[in-house]
């Protein structure tokens, strides 16, 4: 049985993220090799006429459909539409994005104002979680981004984040005072 | 008395996220190089802002006064005149501001991207997992590389000890002979003490003994004459061995302990 | 858009069956041309390598996994009860790998019991696998490790085996005389 077949099947069946592990298991295949596969099937679906297309998130392979047929889409139902975020809320999870995991006083320290109903609302969405606490006295609650992060915005990885030309911020950033 | 600026900036007032935010909108507002912010015009207008609020009757957060504060810290600063020519080069006071606002502006940046891209990929649909019945499926094997080594570690160890086990046994089969081989001289010098000539084979027969017994006594036999508690004769090759008693032996031991005990003397 | 890409990202998102009515309205074609198109496509689902299928239910159209991928697909929601090894069989495996290919009466030798079954085991676990024979006097059969073996422990390959002490390498058992 080829391996594109197999593997077209099972992220069909799951609709949600398959773990590369899990789809390497499957199909008799190191995890290399099945990741090759799996860009390999990425490319073909992206430049062909086909309606879905895979995606990679944090390891896990997903089918999608093409964001070009939307419109299509929905016409079949309505399709609910999550509420955008609020310009505070974008705001404190770029600084999450590239900073995580970070404290609150450190959001705050470079948002200029009190950031604690946002990361609520953040947590609410499940956009950042709670990622153990810092060393720092007091023994603060540190935020990182979640995997629904990556889903919403479209990355594959933490990785995917386009650099911050953070050249241009000195080190003083680094070295300000926290409170 | 409401100024026209009151009036332009009520419906932006409440959507300033913070300091920054309000700042930023002044910098932008105004086209400013953010890197030499004018900061006489800057602290007017954010004091402006912050009168308007006032009237608006908006609770300003404790946050914007700081900021006005140090604002005026730095137009203070900034006013003095520089009087230490020694100082090639003086800190710019607006410094620290300035670092500030360009970091919080890359994140106000990535802000809009972030945005940007919620909204395209808003528009991908996913499918729902369809019913999967679950089931028991060949054991994963748990296993461990230390483990492993441990076993192979361990199992040399045992088998070392066993070889060393094996020596000793050999040991006590010798120790255990050498017992026989006693007894069996005591054996043949309880016949010889009856003063008996005997015929070896009659009394170690191969009808009544093992094979190793009758080897053992053949040993013993050696033993007693070198003792010279015994001699012996074989008519034939391969025919019996008479052995004869050795009155002669008993005496010349006898001798050798007088002989030692005399020299204990000494 | 090509109609049939636009049917594709439909079917993909609604999951469900999608009448023939509803596809034909969200593509802008009448019943016919649109059942064309289906029948079409289901043709080339079916004589190519993919793992779903069109299939037609009652005048709505699904997509579907293919019958003959189903123990793949099982395999997602297979429930894995991990299970260790016995000691006599970790430390046969254990000689075996360290000393490959090995005759059962050099395991025996080292372990002091007889390892008929539970070399049985082993092969039967495909973690060990016969290797020809050794010259010896009987020419008795020699064993070595497979690749599900390196899989299991998470080997690349032998050299990835933990290494022994000088100490502890077997040069006694060398010379051993074997039975």
């Amino acid at each position: 049985m080829d391996n594109e077949t197999i593997i077209e099947a099972v992220l069909f069946a799951s609709g949600d993220p398959v773990a590369l592990e899990k789809l390497a298991e499957i199909i008799e295949q190191d995890k290399k090799t099945t990741r090759g596969i799996l860009a390999n099937m990425q490319y073909k679906f992206e430049h062909s006429a086909r309606g879905i297309m895979l995606r990679e998130l944090d390891g896990s392979w997903q089918f999608c459909t093409k964001p070009e047929l939307d419109p299509y889409i929905s016409k079949l139902a309505a399709v609910r539409r999550k509420q955008g975020l609020t310009p505070a809320a974008y705001e404190t999870l770029s600084i999450i994005a590239y900073n995580q995991p970070v404290t609150r006083a450190y959001i705050e320290q470079i948002r200029g104002v009190n950031s604690d109903s946002v990361l609520m609302t953040l947590m609410e969405r499940n956009l950042i979680r709670e990622a153990g606490r810092d060393d720092a006295p007091g023994r603060p609650k540190l935020y990182e981004t979640t995997e629904e992060f990556l889903r919403v915005f479209g990355f594959s990885s933490l990785k995917d984040l386009p650099p911050l030309e953070m050249n241009e911020i000195p080190e003083v950033i680094e070295n300000m005072p926290v409170d | 008395m409401k100024s026209a600026l009151t009036d332009a900036c009520t419906l932006r007032l409440n959507n300033f996220e913070g300091p920054f935010d309000l700042l930023f909108f002044l910098i932008e507002k105004n086209k400013i190089d953010i890197y030499d912010i004018p900061i006489f015009e800057i602290t007017e207008q954010y004091m402006d802002y912050l009168a308007a609020m006032q009237e608006l009757d908006l609770e300003i957060a404790s946050e914007f006064l700081v900021m006005a504060a140090t604002l005026l810290h730095i137009k203070s600063c900034m006013l003095l005149p520089k009087h230490d020519d020694t100082v090639a080069e003086e800190l710019d006071p607006r410094e620290e501001l300035i670092l500030k606002l360009v970091a919080y502006k890359k994140y106000k940046e990535f802000s809009q991207i972030l945005k940007d891209r919620e909204a395209a990929w808003g528009r991908v649909h996913y499918k729902l997992p369809e019913v999967i019945p679950a089931v028991q499926y060949d054991d994963e094997l748990e296993v461990s590389p230390v483990i492993l080594r441990q076993c192979m570690v361990e199992a040399l160890n045992r088998s070392r000890q066993r070889m060393n086990d094996v020596s000793k046994k050999m040991q006590r089969i010798l120790d255990h002979e050498r017992v026989s081989l006693k007894s069996k001289v005591r054996e043949i010098l309880g016949i010889l003490a009856k003063g008996i000539r005997f015929c070896f084979s009659k009394v170690f027969s191969p009808l009544t003994r093992s094979r190793i017994e009758i080897a053992t006594g053949f040993l013993a036999l050696l033993e007693v004459v070198k003792m010279g508690q015994a001699s012996v004769e074989q008519y034939v090759a391969f025919g019996d061995i008479y052995v004869t008693p050795e009155k002669t032996g008993k005496k010349r031991d006898n001798r050798k302990i007088e002989k030692k005990r005399e020299s204990d003397l000494v």
